[in-house]
């Protein structure tokens, strides 16, 4: 029975690390736009539509 | 009703950067067009919108008194680019023969469709006559560029679009564009051309286009 | 006053990508806070249950393999929602929805193959059995990979978005297909014998733990799905704001 | 139409044309299954349609990424979009030239690369037929991929991961059919006429998302 907790216990830890994983990339990769973009912003860079249009 | 081409407020850009906008013209039956400007002031981005390959996003494009409204636009016009659209493995004639058959417009089918003959017309009047036989990567620039020129003969089409139509052509060679589109003109077609030499168009509109210098 | 204008009247404003930032800022910490309970509630559930009499402890992993496979289903049909908005709605959005839900798809789907095989290895002594449904979402991660690489391949975002679309589309169609045909060539070459990954009708006692957990991935994925959206489109911004920039300085 | 049809298969037959490369490809595949697998003729003749096909399927994905890349360089493709003959049609008449130069000769060779893997007669008339039956189905699924080739200027390099899980169908309908024929109790019909309702089936879905993509490279 022990050698199946080991599998169970694989399962969850590969889980945990995916869902880590992707969790991460996302807020890492939001935190270093965020900042590219205010620093864009304090340079002066005016965007021409700056109320919306395309992305 | 005389064949026209209306362009009305015609504007195109790449992603957000805008290339050209509010473009309008009216060009009557025998009418011709000379478009210059700098280099990547977008005149060939014009031409292709023009001719439907690139998605204008703004105005709009009409033939007037065509002989069927219903034909979209870019059927009832020829686009030559800067490449020559032409296959190096191929024959010249062979070459000319398949452009005349595929783009045969269907209707004309009725009265049969001399592609041979067709070909060979239009051979002589680019003065490539005895080099319907060669492959036609033996070509040089000037006359792969005068064979792609022949194309605009063997199929008939009321509007031509030309995209530096006198790119790597003698002198002589550039007489003999401005006769080609002399003759087309008689016909009672239209000719909008984008070069950078003075090609001796007699009264033919001038549009230059001015790029998009974006405020800094 | 600014505020009555970042109200979302209808879909439509959604179009608006500043708008739509405005929104994912307010909806993510709420979204976060709901995925965090429900994954408590739902691993509580998932220890506390009793084991299976015929798989024993193994049938814990069934709590996290079929939502994985089931939010690998789910990440693909909502490229395949975004794909119809790029080509029949043109909506501008839609795009950057299908770019960012790949990688995520592709990460409950690999998941779901971890877990697959880890459940396989204690039930045949195998690491990996050519199972029908095993292999339909291998090829299903196959096809994730194909659409990330092409995301990636994509320099500018507008043009290449409708050809994104359109192979997402045809992958979408062709699913049913890959799934009969698996289906088919499973039975022909696999002894009948394999037990089924379903294992007996499940009864109420596992379903609640199952349920929980798909609640919890499916969260997961929104929150994460909005996010990268948002950051796609401050992505796309800063490209437009360099591109500017450059245009600025060469006619300056 | 028929004009691009024979241009296209002068063309292919001319020098630089693909179909000789696909064939030799072919060839080499099977040739180098023996060396691996051992000279063992009980093994070969058992695995003997899988390998024809697997070699088969590779070969025709081969030739494909130039399908559209050449009339992109030389601007014909910029000719072609404006045509009154819609770009669904040429795109179709372009698989079918495409598939007439390099796929059909992949079919007809079959039989004596058949021999190399000491098929019987039999199982080689099944696979031939088999063959003749769902490479054009390739074709037509590998013409997305040359078209998203032409879109994208790095897209080439995967096409083969997008169109893979497409194909998979295919190679399984196509050597279970072959098998089928061979084995007494398993049906030849069944698995044989669903590989033909699949190459149906991509013969609308190929050229039309084809030449959405390539609608869409033209801007």
């Amino acid at each position: 029975m022990s050698a199946h907790l080991a599998y169970v216990a694989a399962s969850y830890g590969a889980a945990l690390i995916i869902s880590a994983g992707l969790i991460g990339w996302v807020v890492l990769d939001a935190r270093a736009r965020r900042r590219e973009l205010k620093a864009l912003e304090d340079a002066g860079i005016r965007r021409r539509s700056a109320g919306g249009g395309a992305p | 009703m005389p064949f026209r081409l209306r362009v009305d407020g015609l504007g195109a850009s790449r992603g957000e950067d805008p290339i050209f906008r509010e473009i309008s013209l009216l060009l009557e039956a025998g009418g011709a067009l000379l478009v210059t400007g700098r280099n990547g002031t977008g005149k060939s981005t014009f031409l292709r919108t023009l001719a439907g390959l690139y998605p204008a996003d703004s105005g709009t494009i009409l033939i007037e008194g065509g002989t069927d409204p219903t034909v979209p636009v870019r059927e009832s016009l020829h686009y030559l680019g800067h490449r020559n659209a032409m296959k190096r493995d191929l024959t010249v004639a062979e070459n000319l023969l398949f452009w005349s058959r595929f783009t045969q417009a269907t209707d004309d089918v009725a009265e049969p469709i001399d592609a041979t003959g067709k070909t060979v017309q239009a051979l002589e009047a680019v003065g490539l006559g005895g080099l319907g036989g060669l492959p036609f990567g033996y070509l040089s620039a000037g006359q792969q560029r005068r064979a792609a020129l022949a194309r605009l003969l063997v199929a008939h089409r009321p509007v031509w679009l030309m995209d530096e139509p006198t790119a790597a052509l003698d002198t002589a060679s550039e007489r003999m564009v401005e006769a080609l589109i002399a003759g087309h003109r008689a016909t009672g077609g239209i000719v909008i051309a984008a070069t950078h030499q003075a090609l001796d168009v007699p009264g033919a509109q001038m549009l230059t286009m001015a790029g998009f210098a974006v405020p800094a | 006053m600014s505020d009555r204008s970042l109200a979302i009247r209808s879909f439509t404003d959604l179009a608006n990508p500043t708008r739509f930032v405005a929104l994912a800022g307010r909806l993510l910490p709420w979204l976060a806070g709901l995925t965090a309970v429900l994954f408590a509630v739902g691993l509580t559930l998932c220890f506390t249950t009793a084991a299976d009499y015929q798989q024993g402890e193994t049938v814990r992993i069934m709590y996290i393999h079929v939502p994985a496979a089931w939010l690998s289903m789910m990440g693909y049909s909502v490229m395949a929602a975004s794909a119809l908005g790029t080509l029949v709605w043109r909506h501008p959005l839609a795009d950057v929805a299908a770019k960012c839900a790949a990688p995520i798809g592709a990460g409950f789907t690999a998941l779901a193959l971890i877990t697959g095989s880890l459940w396989g290895k204690p039930m045949w002594g195998t690491w990996w059995v050519w199972d029908a449904r095993l292999t339909s979402v291998f090829i299903l991660f196959l096809m994730y990979l194909g659409l990330i690489a092409l995301n990636r391949a994509m320099d500018d975002a507008g043009r290449a978005a409708k050809v994104s679309a359109v192979l997402i589309l045809v992958g979408f169609v062709n699913i049913p297909i890959i799934k009969f045909s698996v289906d088919w060539w499973n039975t022909l070459h696999q002894p009948a014998s394999v037990l089924r990954l379903g294992g007996s009708a499940i009864d109420p006692e596992f379903l609640r733990p199952l349920l929980v957990m798909a609640l919890a991935f499916t969260c997961l994925f929104f929150t994460l799905h909005l996010a990268a959206m948002r950051t796609e489109i401050w992505r796309r911004r800063i490209a437009a704001m360099r591109r500017q920039a450059a245009r600025g300085a060469a006619s300056a | 139409m028929t004009a691009l049809f024979l241009r296209d298969l002068k063309l292919a037959t001319r020098a630089g044309g693909g179909a000789l490369t696909g064939i030799l490809f072919f060839l080499a595949v099977v040739a180098v299954v023996p060396f691996g697998l051992g000279p063992d003729l009980k093994l070969l003749a058992r695995v003997g349609p899988a390998m024809l096909w697997i070699g088969a399927l590779l070969a025709s994905l081969l030739g494909l990424e130039r399908l559209f890349q050449a009339e992109r360089e030389d601007g014909a493709l910029d000719v072609m979009l404006m045509q009154e003959t819609p770009l669904v049609f040429t795109v179709f008449i372009k698989c079918l030239a495409h598939w007439t130069a390099s796929g059909l000769p992949l079919v007809l060779v079959s039989p004596l690369l058949g021999l190399f893997l000491n098929m019987e007669p039999q199982a080689i008339g099944a696979t031939m037929l088999t063959l003749l039956a769902g490479t054009p189905a390739i074709t037509l699924i590998g013409a997305m991929g040359a078209a998203v080739a032409v879109a994208l200027p790095r897209g080439g390099l995967l096409v083969s991961i997008l169109v893979l899980p497409l194909v998979v169908p295919v190679l399984i309908f196509g050597v279970s059919a072959a098998y089928a024929a061979v084995e007494d109790p398993a049906p030849f019909l069944p698995p044989f006429l669903i590989l033909i309702a699949i190459t149906l089936f991509f013969a609308v879905i190929g050229p039309a998302a084809a030449a959405v993509a390539l609608r869409a490279a033209s801007e």
